[in-house]
């Protein structure tokens, strides 16, 4: 079964449908399936949920699904500075469900392993816990959390095998792999897809199973949000 | 006069010990790293998946795929690691990750934290805060005394949303340090000062509950206690862990 | 004739898809790799943590670090993952393994599984069994059809303790293959068959709320309906699916 | 900090008290942490809780804790071929819980993930349910099952960088890295140990984090349970 398709538009198209649960991997601008979101715009769906842990910035990364309004709630940790997004939040047209990090990381991964709730102490006393189960364990007390499962999970990984097993890049790996997880479809972009065998078993960090299709990325200059820098050690001259 | 940022990440710092995992939010927090003691060596976790942080890259060398929680283009030190979202919260949740150096708006007499909401205005989001405050064993709030507006950063309880209740250990600020102390724990014996600049012993707060309170614990040179009681919105006892920080050696 | 074990497996193997992931259980299970049918190439799921399963290695190529969920030494066929136990059962939980072929201690009519206690006896343990049956969306069980003392595998009622309730799709057995069906779904219309050799159409069972049953669907060549009553202890409704196992082509 | 201790005996000796739960990586025979093991017979340590898929062989892996008698109680999810530890199971002397595999590593990485239960399908409507917590999810019954949490947890990695970093070795991974994450102390074994930085971090399955100490395992055969093997091909003459 080839898991190999040609086109990003095409793929995201034929799996999306209107009021769609999106699950999208990525760090703020680091890590994201940039084609893939791309081609959720083109795809035109409408009414989505989109659950990352960020929203990208204005025009950039998700930041283009709020840009299109094809969004209806958004489950994140931290929308950071999204003038639009904000703009559509106060008029009433976005609906927003923040997560803590850590819990939105348990949920994908729950939900992609079968495990529909689980107990956390993150937010317990604060508004993230309102209206959630309690339980006490061994004189602590906990809140339940519900496992998420994605219609279509959208990830960028750094290398692919054809047989979809995926590998990522430093800290563009982020959530990724449990967003990989949890799709009931998942796609999957990567930058360089080779061939069964090429990649090492030992190494694979997303194995195949979770991944439906597989896009060849294309080419850009990855988005940077905060570039900081070092000054350089003077430079010894040799003679 | 009150600490600089730098010596207030340098007071962070002593809570460190060799060896110990660390995790260091935006902003003050961040220069705990600069300031650590001679000897101590920290391996700096960062919650998008990544252990042994190193500095900032070399112009030219920023990589768009190694970031740190504050989308800041970073490096990875020999021996450092790479994981995903689930496994770097499991590390926290879990209480793997000892010490966590963060940021306030407003900080509770209980140790309550709230860092992440300000209703009315825009809501960002809590990021991974509130999961640090419930997993980490040790959590150190590093923020100026005062809000922008002169208003107290430490009150009795906070009014906005919160991060985390019960949470914090230990309140860096330019003027003092508080610990946020457990029934009698951390202030038996000592129920003030001796000398110093005007600090008097201040009276524990009545209710016996069991609640945490705060204790002071040290001030910046030249800030008298009066100034820090001006500028504290929540009630607390005076128990300075290094009358060096108050007064003259007395030998 | 009864069917051999290569045969059996050979008709749990077309359950399979082109592309499937599988698990196959220890004993004839295992069997059903090399009777897939031609163009249809699975990939075998270890849950110690292997998938991509390859064959036996070589003599001297046998690697300690390299085993299957039963022990035994195997290979990893190029495109294979490794992964840790967590992962393997976050896999096999969540249902991305989508057909497990399993042995059997007992079958009941609704599809309850027994396979992994004989109480009195030394208990082993279920290993991963109680997780497969759970998560994976097709479990087809393939057992002798009968114990080795005569006894009928395939019950009412399981006496043995449950691996789990109400998990099994497919039985398949050296005699026949049956279904576990729910209400009406895949007995509409044929409520018998026509023809064969003594084969007659049997009355459903008359309890209709909805519980699982069981549903004939195959008999291995010359084995009449009656040994497969009286070898089986469980009342099942008669609804063969292909014809021509029972019967030479009508045209 | 140096995480590199001089032997297994001491080390372990030094982490383990009488009645200690002990978490163990390993399947079957596999990716054991056979010097470790050895230390804790060695350590004399009685009335030990042992948390491990499998308990070894006669007189190999943990089998030989239940030769030495330290074992009060066992997790397991197959306890296999053990004829003495059928004999202590019997004669009472020994107490066991069985624990579904897959339950038995998600309750141990949620143990180290500070997730103190969750819930699962596995084991509904069978004897591990009875008398646990159930709830229903989405027309679903699920069991709550408990996180577990190990005074020591011993792990055998391939390799180990100073830092405690650690990798596996095919399926010799199996159960080690979830239970390095569960121990309060975790103790690690590797065949080879490198310098920081030696290791690839995309590469690393275990992060230094979860590893207080270090030993390297001594040179040894290990064991193999099934030795299955197929017939080579005829050898092709060459001219």
């Amino acid at each position: 079964m080839a898991k190999l398709r040609e086109g990003a538009r095409e793929t995201v198209g034929a799996a999306l449908r209107d009021g769609a649960i999106l699950a999208v991997g990525g760090f703020g601008l680091s890590g994201i399936p940039a084609d893939l979101i791309e081609a959720v715009r083109d795809s035109g769906a409408q009414g989505l949920t989109v659950v990352s842990n960020n929203m990208g910035v204005d025009g950039k990364g998700l930041g283009i699904l709020i840009e299109s309004g094809q969004v209806r709630k958004v489950v994140a940790s931290y929308v950071g500075e999204n003038r639009l997004f904000a703009q559509q939040y106060l008029a009433g047209e976005l609906e927003v469900e923040f997560v803590p990090q850590g819990t939105l990381a348990e949920r994908l991964r729950a939900g992609g392993a079968g495990i529909p709730a689980f107990y956390t102490r993150t937010g317990v006393g604060t508004v993230v816990a309102e209206g959630k189960p309690h339980e006490e364990f061994d004189g602590q007390v906990y809140v339940q959390e519900r496992g998420i499962v994605a219609d279509v999970a959208l990830v960028h990984a750094h290398t692919a095998d054809t047989e979809g097993n995926l590998v990522y890049r430093y800290t563009a790996r982020n959530f990724n792999p449990v967003v990989a997880t949890a799709g009931k479809v998942t796609i999957a972009e990567a930058e360089l897809i080779v061939g069964a065998g090429e990649l090492d078993a030992n190494h694979i960090v997303t194995p195949g199973v979770f991944v439906q299709h597989l896009v060849q990325s294309r080419p850009r200059v990855k988005d940077i949000e905060q570039r900081t820098v070092r000054l350089r050690p003077a430079a010894v001259a040799h003679a | 006069m009150p600490w600089t940022r730098d010596e207030m990440a340098a007071i962070a710092a002593q809570e460190l010990n060799d060896g110990d995992y660390v995790n260091l939010g935006i902003g003050i927090p961040t220069l705990v790293a600069n300031n650590l003691p001679p000897g101590v060596r920290v391996t700096l976790q960062s919650e998008n998946g990544l252990l042994g942080m190193g500095p900032f890259p070399y112009e030219g060398e920023e990589d768009a795929d190694l970031i740190n929680a504050g989308k800041q283009t970073v490096t990875v030190l020999p021996g450092g690691s790479i994981f995903d979202s689930s496994d770097s919260f499991a590390m926290i949740r879990g209480g793997h990750v000892k010490v966590a150096v963060l940021g306030a708006m407003q900080v509770s007499a209980e140790g309550d934290l709230a860092n992440w909401q300000i209703p009315g205005k825009m809501v960002k989001g809590m990021g991974g805060a509130m999961d640090l405050v419930a997993g980490t064993p040790r959590i150190v709030v590093l923020t100026e005394h005062v809000a922008k507006d002169g208003s107290p950063k430490i009150v009795a309880e906070c009014t906005l949303p919160l991060t985390g209740r019960r949470v914090v250990d230990r309140i860096v600020t330019d003027l003092a340090v508080f610990d946020v102390v457990t029934g009698s724990a951390g202030v038996q014996g000592v129920q003030g000062v001796q000398g110093g600049q005007g600090v008097a012993a201040a009276p524990a707060p009545t209710d016996d509950d069991g609640a945490p309170r705060l204790a002071l614990r040290r001030l910046a040179p030249g800030v008298g206690l009066d100034e820090v009681r001006d500028k504290t919105g929540a009630p607390f006892v005076v128990v300075l862990e290094d009358e060096e920080a108050a007064s003259p050696p007395s030998a």
